[in-house]
């Protein structure tokens, strides 16, 4: 049982908690701890690729699947955790406890990736939970950021309380907790019988549940005020590492459990996607925060996500499994960006603050420049194919009208893209803008990988399809 | 009608009661005694339905750690007892609207029969003897330990986070800062100012 | 022969590029570049003509310069060489020379005296491209280019308000007549897939029967395409309705309108017509049309000179009437005496403008005749061609204008077109009195001129301004008598215009030869009116024994030109500028630009504002909208299984 | 054919000039001028040297450069020219090589990343041109936003943000539904390349929505009527260089797609459309030279007059729907009148553009108002402009009439009516245009608040080229005819054999 | 025995009082605590009631790690708690909405 083949999450456990009492005793030299934790993470990853797990806890699930999703995961703690030290030491608010909550948060995504019964699931999910209130409130200075977390508490904790009903009704339906118990269960009930329909009440309030953690109308409710309310750098966090183990919680949960209930969670998800599109860009239209468009901005990408995985098909398998590791690595960049920029030794809060960076900070105008035109869609780059994709499985599967309106709002969403490019390259406003460093090699490679890769776009196209390929190894 | 029963029909009534009192009392201190009862009176019930020893670490655990903790916070933050203003008038109908479509919705769900439910493949029910507690304790440590292990860091996280939270440096501690100390310069203290020859 | 032609009508052209070089050489090498090239067409036009003539040749049609050749269409510079292109070259060279040469003195003062020169060696060029153009494409250049030309030289002072927007009427007005040319060009190239006039002419008779819809109404395919080519004749040629931009072109220098509003450009419609008379021919009602088109201008047009003031004015609307006579004779298939008229019209009524530029010039660009008087003592040269000219426009008898006028009215009157002739025999009178009016009102009475210049007989004018008033005098009063008798026999335009036989009949039956002509014409109704239209004058305008008022509101109509002057004026500017203003303002702007699109995003916009009230910041709303969407979902799913 | 890949080259090489240029601030003025200068001129003679290769008996594509791009997708990087692709890459080239010689003299801030941009623009507009794969195509058209929106955001005029933010949209807008049809019909042909999908067999209304789809794409980008109302505002704000590249090359772009893409894949829907779709054209010709004649100012009167002759583009086009069945010559001689009028309008536009910039740059307005007389002092400059403008009222012995007649000439044969409306223009363009030398030209300034001086030696430059090319191609279209012929007879016979 | 609905019925009743007291609170965030231990209460009950039903021990463990964690998380929004009460001097409601919009 002991076996080494959870091994990245057992190393960051202990070396965690190593890394608490050695920060005791070495209180000043923070920089030690936070080289200690990224060594660590880098171990981790490692080995989350090197070991080809040979079998399996019953409940935890062990594949290429999720040693490769669990390496992406923590390749983009990593550069999160690079930006987050210098941000965060910025602001003069470096506390190395910070990284221990979040490589506890990481430890509970990698289990929810992992997780192979509900109990796991929901274990890994109040893991990351947690370690996200805590996050959230961190910034204990600001008002903000306190009543954010205490937002974000009550929101979360009802959600989970639906999760667990939602698991509850699951498992007394099916009599297990276990995915392939359940898959086994589901199949063989008849559709007209109560039970059907027990299954399927406890598969919405799990859906209700999901969509709240992935930030999925009308479930999104928190979001904005969440990423406004915390640190960039907790934003960043929030807005990568969880939205992509609930993702893979998605495909799990739905494409193994769940399959033979896809005639109803399809249109379920359609519906959540649609509306997170139409509601994230609406909203997003007169944000003035940065950090609140950008949070619906995640919610209208969201709802690609959601609507390509809803169609149950392997296009739209694809397609979702590609839009989220654009969708990742476009997060990645343009909130890395706005934690190397600062206005008057705050963070940068208001899109107004911008005004006439390409004036005085030319290098990261054009990296805010490719980073937005890449989310509004705009080819060449990343964020058009990851759009295409979505629209094409769309159109696969005859879902014309609805493709028009993803477009439409595409366009919508595309002017408050351009109106921070506006406000950075048009107005010529006086600012007071400051930036720690001249420029930042990884934000510089994962801008321009936005770029290359929507100029390669089949480098990314295979990598997906070989994500999808064995995805669906597993879970046939 | 068995004993069992008017058992269970004066508890749950009970609970429900004093489930409605916890949220609905405008003092916090009266929420909080009710959730206490509300514990208790599950506890009873949990212990009809079987579950001994969840219903023992329901009391201990909850009664004795988490109520005494909010009612210690309660107690900290010296909050006003609040008066039931408009507003909670106007949200009460919406309230109850929205419960009654809930229970509507579950409750004629469950009402319509929980029996006769198929369960065609029930994997290894884990009854090694008769103690509610050993059962337990045998299945958390064999099929259950990384769940364990994983609770484990939960906890680790939650008193992480509570210090981090919490915890802060009392502003009207005086102590020296060496570092600042070693990195004094000359002439941030020393100001040499031409006077004016007598 | 070929090569020849093509001198002569490169050689404007290279005169036109030469100029455009020497742009900051003295006036010397302009004078010496444009003159010579015209003069070198000139020579060669008539050279070329008599070689013609003694030669016996036949017309011909020869593609020099193919520049497009397509399946789909073809344009090459071609030629066409008869007696008619021949003829009509030689008619524009020499005024054009004369014009060239009077302008030398004329634009002397002048601060862009190279550019005027650039400007009418390329107008030479581009008319002489219309007169030797053997396919309809290079006809429609030419036409275009004539236009551009006239249009530069009208404005060619372009410092005065007047003249730029007589310049920019000009076009606008010629263009209305050239989309009538463009679409005839185009229905001749969707007809006959060919714009060369002989392949045309050759398969004319097989395409007459194609009928094709013209809104709902079922016309033939050649009398639409003549009508159409016809529209662009009455632009260019200043007929009813489109004559009101001829007037105004008056802002330009004296010397282009002798040239150009005179002489040559206005002709143009009248020898594109005469060109293609083959095809009018078979035409059913275009005829007729153009006809009363024709008669309508003469008379009315000149009506409208006898209540004008100004000196080219009265000549400008005398030539719209003039025009209207050559049409009139168009419309009566009377081609070779339209081509007549146009000959003789050209040589007196640059004359009588030469006279009008150099009584200009001495009157310090004074160009009201109530303002002038009694130059007869002072510009002797000058009156006694102006009289010559005046007798040639009233058409006296043995002058040329007499031959070619008398004739058209004559022929109308022959052939039975009873309206047309009569109101061709009234205007005889209305020539008579506005020639008269002026001449009378300049010439004599007491002289307006200052006291120091009266007595100075010696500078009446420059020499160069002078000589081209002597050497057209000859061809403006005896040009008629010496070619009227083989025009009239058909001879001189045989090979190129059809309906000879109508001319010949009339020449054989009524005129009989051209003294008896001339003597005949005491007889008629014409001599008649004319000398009616002398005494009237000499007393009315001479003598000024009585004085006619003239009904105010039948004055004001005709002063207004019947309306047309305040439609050019006021009414179609207005027109244009309202339905552009409410056009851009109203449909483009508030309608399109601010209702439909600006609109929306504003609705987009306001609906994100007012959508964004429902992120209230509240738990208790947050926690609602979550479960209220959770219950949404519970229904959506206990009903639909 | 050649055994590089040339086609690659012209697209390749000014996107990495240009984005050399952005990315570096360091180079100066006159060295990155320099560099673009040769950057064009070298992008100049290869695209000149592809026309000289180009095969124009062959109606095949040439230069075939076919690799796969996204294996699962079947989506080829495929570049590939006719006839029709080579004008107008001859097109793009030319007039940026004017571009790199008008703002040599040009002073901007940063003026290397603004040159930087119109490179990177050149390239993509090749790429446009020359793209046979149609998300390949797709990519190239929407990328052409992004230079475009910076160097009218950043170097424009006063109202520059609202103009470019919907200029953007607009044409977003227009270019994602296009993008639903393409994906609709890769669906259904299994791949993306274009030629593939004009084999597929579609429905009816199938075929009517995606032409309205394509309708409203492209019809944005020419503009059609009533969606233009982008270009004017867009035209203003922009700098010189910026209107020029935009009215020149950009708007043809969407020109160029309808011939590509709306012709041979929707025949039947365009038969039964085509009245409208003419209809609509004439609006554009009719009315917007109306709109036109009111402007006061000058860059509007100019972009709006854009409008009105893209209106001839359209209508010939759309003719060919009419005419098909009818009178397969007349469809020929409208589509190539497209064309030409295409490639004519991208050089009189250009050249009206250029002359605004050399006038705005003394009196600092491009209202008409504001500008008087100038031919007193800049006598060559007026007459080049006189010239341009006589060219853009359709003079003959210019390009600009080649293309209007034989668009109405085609016109013509669908109805008499088309052609009379067609022909107002030549009327209507007169009445603007020469309104507008009437107005800033001629006149007697005394005052001269402005100042004009002559223009500079490079700006002579340029507009002595564009008259020469002006010139010749009105008078001597021959070369474009060849070019273009077996091109459009192939478009025009596959579709007739397509019906049948 | 008593049915299973009974149960199951009870637990709903107090799983949705606790989601009316989440809402129709308007005055104190420590009783929206109390109301989410309500909630996990009422989860909890469920879960014994089927495990019991079924005759299965998952459901009883499952309590078992919900109780844990529960408490964790009861510890930090206590804290979190403190900290707001520190930031605003007040832990109504109400006073939660400056983040919105």
């Amino acid at each position: 049982m002991f076996d080494l083949f959870y091994i990245p999450e057992i190393i960051l456990s202990i070396g965690i908690l190593l890394v608490i009492v050695i920060d005791l005793y070495i209180e000043k030299q923070k920089y030690f701890s936070y080289l200690l934790i990224q060594f660590l993470i880098i171990l981790a990853s490692f080995y989350a690729l090197t070991e080809v797990p040979t079998h399996a806890y019953s409940s935890y699930e062990f594949s290429k699947f999720t040693s490769l999703i669990k390496f992406l995961l923590l390749v983009g703690a990593l550069i999160i955790f690079h930006y987050t030290y210098r941000h965060l030491n910025y602001l003069n608010n470096l506390k190395i406890e910070y990284f221990t909550i979040s490589v506890l948060g990481l430890i509970g995504t990698m289990i929810m990736i992992s997780a192979y019964s509900l109990l796991m699931l929901y274990l890994g999910i109040e893991l990351l939970s947690l370690a996200l209130y805590a996050l959230i409130g961190f910034n204990k200075a600001s008002k903000l950021s306190s009543e954010a977390a205490i937002k974000y508490y009550i929101l979360g904790a009802m959600s989970s309380g639906i999760l667990l009903f939602g698991i509850s009704l699951i498992y007394g339906f099916t009599g297990s907790i276990d995915y392939f118990e359940i898959a086994e269960q589901i199949s063989s009930v008849n559709n007209n019988s109560v039970q059907f329909l027990g299954i399927i009440f406890g598969m919405i309030f799990i859906t209700a549940s999901l969509c709240f953690k992935f930030g999925a109308a009308p479930f999104h409710i928190w979001v904005p005020d969440i990423y406004q309310g915390s640190l960039v750098s907790t934003t960043i966090l929030l807005s990568t590492l969880p939205k992509v183990a609930v993702f893979v919680v998605f495909l799990k949960l739905y494409f193994i459990p769940f399959i033979t209930l896809a005639f109803i969670w399809s249109d379920i998800l359609i519906f959540i996607g649609i509306a997170s599109i139409v509601i994230g860009s609406i909203f997003a239209l007169t944000q003035e925060n940065m950090k609140r468009l950008l949070a619906y901005s995640a919610i209208s990408n969201i709802g690609f996500i959601i609507l390509a995985m809803g169609l149950v098909t392997d296009d739209g398998l694809n397609a979702s499994l590609y839009y989220t590791i654009v969708y990742s690595f476009t997060a990645l960049a343009s909130f890395g960006i706005i934690t190397h920029i600062t206005s008057n030794s705050h963070g940068i809060e208001d899109i107004s603050d911008l005004a006439g960076l390409s004036k005085t900070h030319p290098y990261f105008a054009i990296l805010i420049l490719i980073t937005m035109l890449s989310s509004a869609g705009i080819p060449p780059l990343i964020g058009f194919h990851a759009k295409l994709m979505v629209i094409q499985a769309l159109i696969n599967n005859s879902y014309i009208i609805l493709s028009v309106l993803v477009v439409l709002m595409t366009v919508i969403s595309a002017y408050y893209y351009l109106r921070i490019i506006k406000t950075i390259y048009f107005e010529n406003r006086e600012n007071l803008i400051s930036t720690y460093t001249r420029n930042n090699i990884l934000l510089s490679i994962n801008v321009i990988l936005l770029l290359g890769l929507g100029v390669f776009p089949f480098i990314m196209f295979d990598i997906t399809s070989y994500l999808a390929s064995i995805l669906v190894d597993i879970s046939i | 009608m068995n004993i069992e029963l008017i058992t269970f029909i004066i508890f749950s009534s009970l609970l429900i009661f004093t489930s409605i009192k916890v949220i609905t009392s405008s003092n916090p201190v009266l929420s909080a005694i009710n959730l206490v009862f509300s514990f208790f009176l599950s506890a009873v019930l949990w212990l009809l339905l079987g579950a001994e020893f969840l219903s023992i670490i329901l009391i201990l655990v909850y009664v004795g750690a988490v109520m005494v903790l909010f009612l210690f916070v309660v107690m900290m933050l010296d909050i006003n007892i609040a008066k039931k203003n408009a507003a909670y008038i106007k949200y009460l109908p919406l309230g109850i609207g929205i419960f009654i479509v809930f229970n509507i919705l579950i409750i004629l769900f469950f009402i319509n029969t929980f029996e006769n439910i198929n369960y065609n493949a029930i994997s290894s029910i884990n009854i090694i003897s008769e103690s509610n507690t050993e059962n337990l304790g045998f299945v958390l440590f064999t099929d259950y330990i990384l769940e364990f292990e994983i609770a484990g860091l939960i906890l680790l996280l939650g008193i992480l986070s509570a210090i981090i939270l919490t915890y802060r440096k009392n502003p009207n501690n005086k102590y020296q800062d060496p570092a600042r100390q070693i990195d004094v310069r000359k002439k941030d203290r020393l100001k040499v100012i031409k006077g004016l020859k007598e | 022969m070929t090569a020849l032609t093509i001198i002569l009508l490169i050689s404007p052209l290279i005169g036109t590029l030469l100029l455009l070089t020497c742009q900051n050489r003295s006036k010397k090498y302009s004078i010496l570049i444009s003159n010579i090239s015209i003069l070198i067409s000139f020579l060669l036009s008539l050279f070329i003509l008599y070689l013609y003539y003694s030669s016996n040749s036949v017309p011909q049609s020869i593609n020099v310069l193919t520049f497009a050749d397509i399946k789909l269409f073809s344009l090459y510079f071609g030629l066409y060489i008869d007696s008619l292109s021949l003829v009509m070259s030689s008619v524009v060279t020499s005024v054009s020379l004369l014009v060239h040469y009077y302008s030398i003195s004329y634009m002397k003062h002048d601060r862009s005296f190279n550019r005027f020169f650039i400007y009418t060696n390329f107008f030479t060029f581009s008319m002489l491209l219309i007169v030797f153009s053997n396919n309809f494409l290079q006809l429609f250049i030419g036409w275009e280019l004539v236009g551009l030309s006239s249009y530069l030289l009208i404005g060619f002072w372009i410092k005065k308000e007047s003249a730029i927007s007589a310049n920019y009427k000009a076009f606008l007005v010629n263009r209305v007549g050239d989309v009538g040319l463009l679409l005839g060009l185009c229905l001749i190239l969707l007809s006959y897939s060919t714009t060369d006039y002989n392949q045309i002419f050759e398969i004319k008779n097989s395409i007459d029967m194609d009928r094709m819809d013209i809104f709902g109404y079922s016309f033939s395919a050649l009398s639409a395409i003549c009508m159409l080519l016809f529209i662009g004749a009455m632009a260019k040629s200043a007929q009813v309705p489109l004559q009101f931009w001829l007037p105004d072109s008056m802002e330009g220098p004296t010397p282009i309108s002798a040239l150009i509003h005179a002489a040559t450009m206005v002709t143009a419609g009248i020898y594109m017509v005469a060109r293609l008379s083959p095809l009018y021919e078979l035409t059913d009602g275009v005829l007729i049309f153009i006809l009363y088109i024709g008669s309508i201008t003469a008379f009315f047009l000149g009506l409208v000179a006898l209540v004008q003031n100004d000196i080219k004015r009265i000549i400008a609307y005398s030539t719209i009437s003039q025009l209207g006579y050559m049409t009139a004779a168009l419309g009566a298939s009377l081609y070779s005496l339209a081509m007549f008229h146009l000959i003789t019209h050209a040589f007196f009524k640059a004359l009588l403008f030469l006279c009008a530029g150099s009584i200009i010039i001495k009157c310090h660009h004074e160009q009201d005749i109530r303002k002038i008087a009694g130059l007869r003592k002072v510009m002797p040269i000058t009156y006694l061609a102006f009289l010559y000219a005046s007798l040639s426009l009233i058409g006296f008898p043995l002058t040329s204008g007499f031959y070619s006028k008398e004739s058209i009215i004559d022929a109308v009157g022959y052939f039975g077109h009873t309206i047309p002739y009569l109101m061709l025999l009234l205007s005889i009178f209305t020539t008579t009195l506005y020639t008269s009016k002026i001449f009378f009102k300049v010439f004599f009475g007491k002289c307006s001129l200052p006291k120091s210049e009266e007595n100075n007989f010696k500078i009446e004018n420059d020499r160069q301004m002078l000589l081209p008033l002597f050497v057209l005098t000859a061809p403006a009063v005896f040009l008629g008598l010496f070619i009227y008798d083989p025009l009239m026999m058909g001879l001189l335009f045989q090979d190129s215009l059809a309906a000879n036989e109508l001319t010949i009949s009339f020449y054989n039956n009524y005129v009989i030869n051209s003294l008896n002509f001339f003597l005949h014409s005491f007889m008629t109704i014409n001599f008649l009116i004319l000398f009616a239209g002398l005494i009237f004058s000499y007393f009315y305008f001479y003598k000024r024994s009585f004085d006619i008022s003239i009904p105010r509101f039948i004055r004001a109509v005709i002063e207004k030109e019947y309306g047309f002057d305040s439609l050019s004026r006021y009414f179609i500017p207005r027109i244009q500028n309202n339905i552009s203003r409410f056009l851009w303002k109203d449909i483009d702007i508030s309608t399109i630009d601010n209702g439909l699109i600006n609109n929306t995003s504003n609705i987009i916009n306001s609906l994100s504002n007012k959508v964004k009230k429902l992120q209230t910041g509240y738990i208790y709303h947050y926690s609602l909208i979550i479960i209220s969407a959770l219950i949404l979902l519970l229904i959506i799913m206990r009903i639909a299984h | 054919m050649l055994d590089y890949p040339i086609l690659s080259i012209l697209v390749w090489l000014p996107i990495i000039v240009g984005l050399m240029l952005v990315v570096s601030s360091d180079f100066g003025k006159s060295s990155s001028a320099l560099i673009t200068l040769l950057t064009t001129f070298l992008v100049f003679i290869i695209s000149i040297k592809l026309f000289q290769s180009y095969d124009h008996l062959s109606g095949e594509l040439q230069f075939v450069e076919k690799l796969v791009w996204i294996s699962g997708l079947n989506i080829f990087y495929y570049l590939a020219v006719d006839g029709i692709s080579v004008s107008l890459i001859l097109l793009t080239s030319f007039i940026n090589l004017l571009i790199a010689i008008f703002a040599s003299s040009e002073n901007y801030e940063n003026k290397s990343s603004y040159l930087g941009y119109f490179l990177i623009l050149e390239g993509l507009l090749i790429g446009t041109f020359s793209a046979f794969d149609s998300i390949l195509f797709y990519i190239f058209f929407e990328s052409l936003l992004i230079p475009l929106f910076l160097i009218i955001g950043i170097w424009g005029g006063e109202n520059r943000k609202y103009a470019t933010i919907k200029f953007f949209l607009y044409t977003l807008f227009g270019s994602v539904l296009m993008l639903i049809s393409i994906l609709y019909l890769a669906n259904l042909a299994g791949s993306f390349a274009i030629r593939d999908f004009y084999s597929l067999t579609l429905s009816f209304e199938e075929e009517v929505l995606i032409l309205l789809a394509f309708l409203i794409g492209f019809g944005i980008k020419i503009p059609m009527w009533p969606v233009h109302t982008w270009l004017p505002d867009a035209h203003v704000e922009a700098p010189t260089s910026g209107s020029v590249i935009l009215a020149s090359v950009l708007l043809k772009v969407g020109g160029y797609g309808m011939i590509r893409f709306l012709l041979p894949i929707t025949t039947e829907a365009g038969i039964y459309l085509s009245e409208y779709m003419i209809f609509l054209s004439l609006v554009a010709i009719i009315y917007i030279s109306f709109v036109a004649f009111a402007q006061e100012d000058m860059k509007k009167l100019i972009a709006y007059s854009s409008v009105a002759h893209m209106g001839f583009v359209t209508m010939g086009i759309f003719l060919v729907f009419n005419l098909l069945g009818k009178n397969p010559t007349a469809a020929e001689i409208g589509l190539e009148g497209a064309m030409i009028q295409m490639i004519s309008h991208g050089l009189i536009s250009a050249a009206l553009f250029f002359c605004i910039g050399i006038m705005y740059r003394y009196s600092h307005s491009r209202l008409i108002k504001d500008n008087y007389g100038v031919a007193q002092f800049m006598p060559i400059f007026s007459f080049l402009m006189i010239f341009f403008l006589m060219a853009n009222s359709g003079l003959p012995g210019t390009s600009g009439f080649v293309g209007e007649f034989l668009v109405i000439t085609s016109a013509l044969g669908s109805s008499f009516l088309f052609g009379l409306l067609a022909a107002l223009s030549l009327i209507l363009s007169a009445s603007y245009s020469l309104k507008l030398g009437k107005n800033v030209l001629f006149g007697d300034n005394q005052k001269n608040h402005q100042g004009y001086i002559e223009c500079m030696n490079n700006e002579k430059i340029v507009l002595s080229a564009l008259v020469i090319f002006v010139l010749y191609l009105g008078i001597s279209p021959d070369f474009l005819f060849n070019l273009l012929d077996k091109s459009v007879n192939d478009i025009i016979t596959s579709i007739s054999i397509g019906r049948a | 025995m008593i049915p299973i609905s009974y149960y199951l019925i009870l637990s709903t009743i107090i799983f949705t009082l606790s989601i009316a007291g989440i809402f129709i609170n308007r005055k104190n965030i420590l009783v929206l605590l109390m109301s989410l231990e309500l909630m996990f209460l009422s989860v909890n009950f469920n879960l014994i009631t089927l495990g019991n039903y079924l005759g299965d021990l998952t459901g009883q463990v499952f309590v078992f790690f919900v109780l844990t964690v529960v408490a964790a998380e009861s510890a930090i929004g206590l804290a979190l708690l403190i900290v707001l009460f520190r930031n605003k001097k007040s832990i109504d409601v109400d006073d939660l909405s400056e983040l919105k919009g």
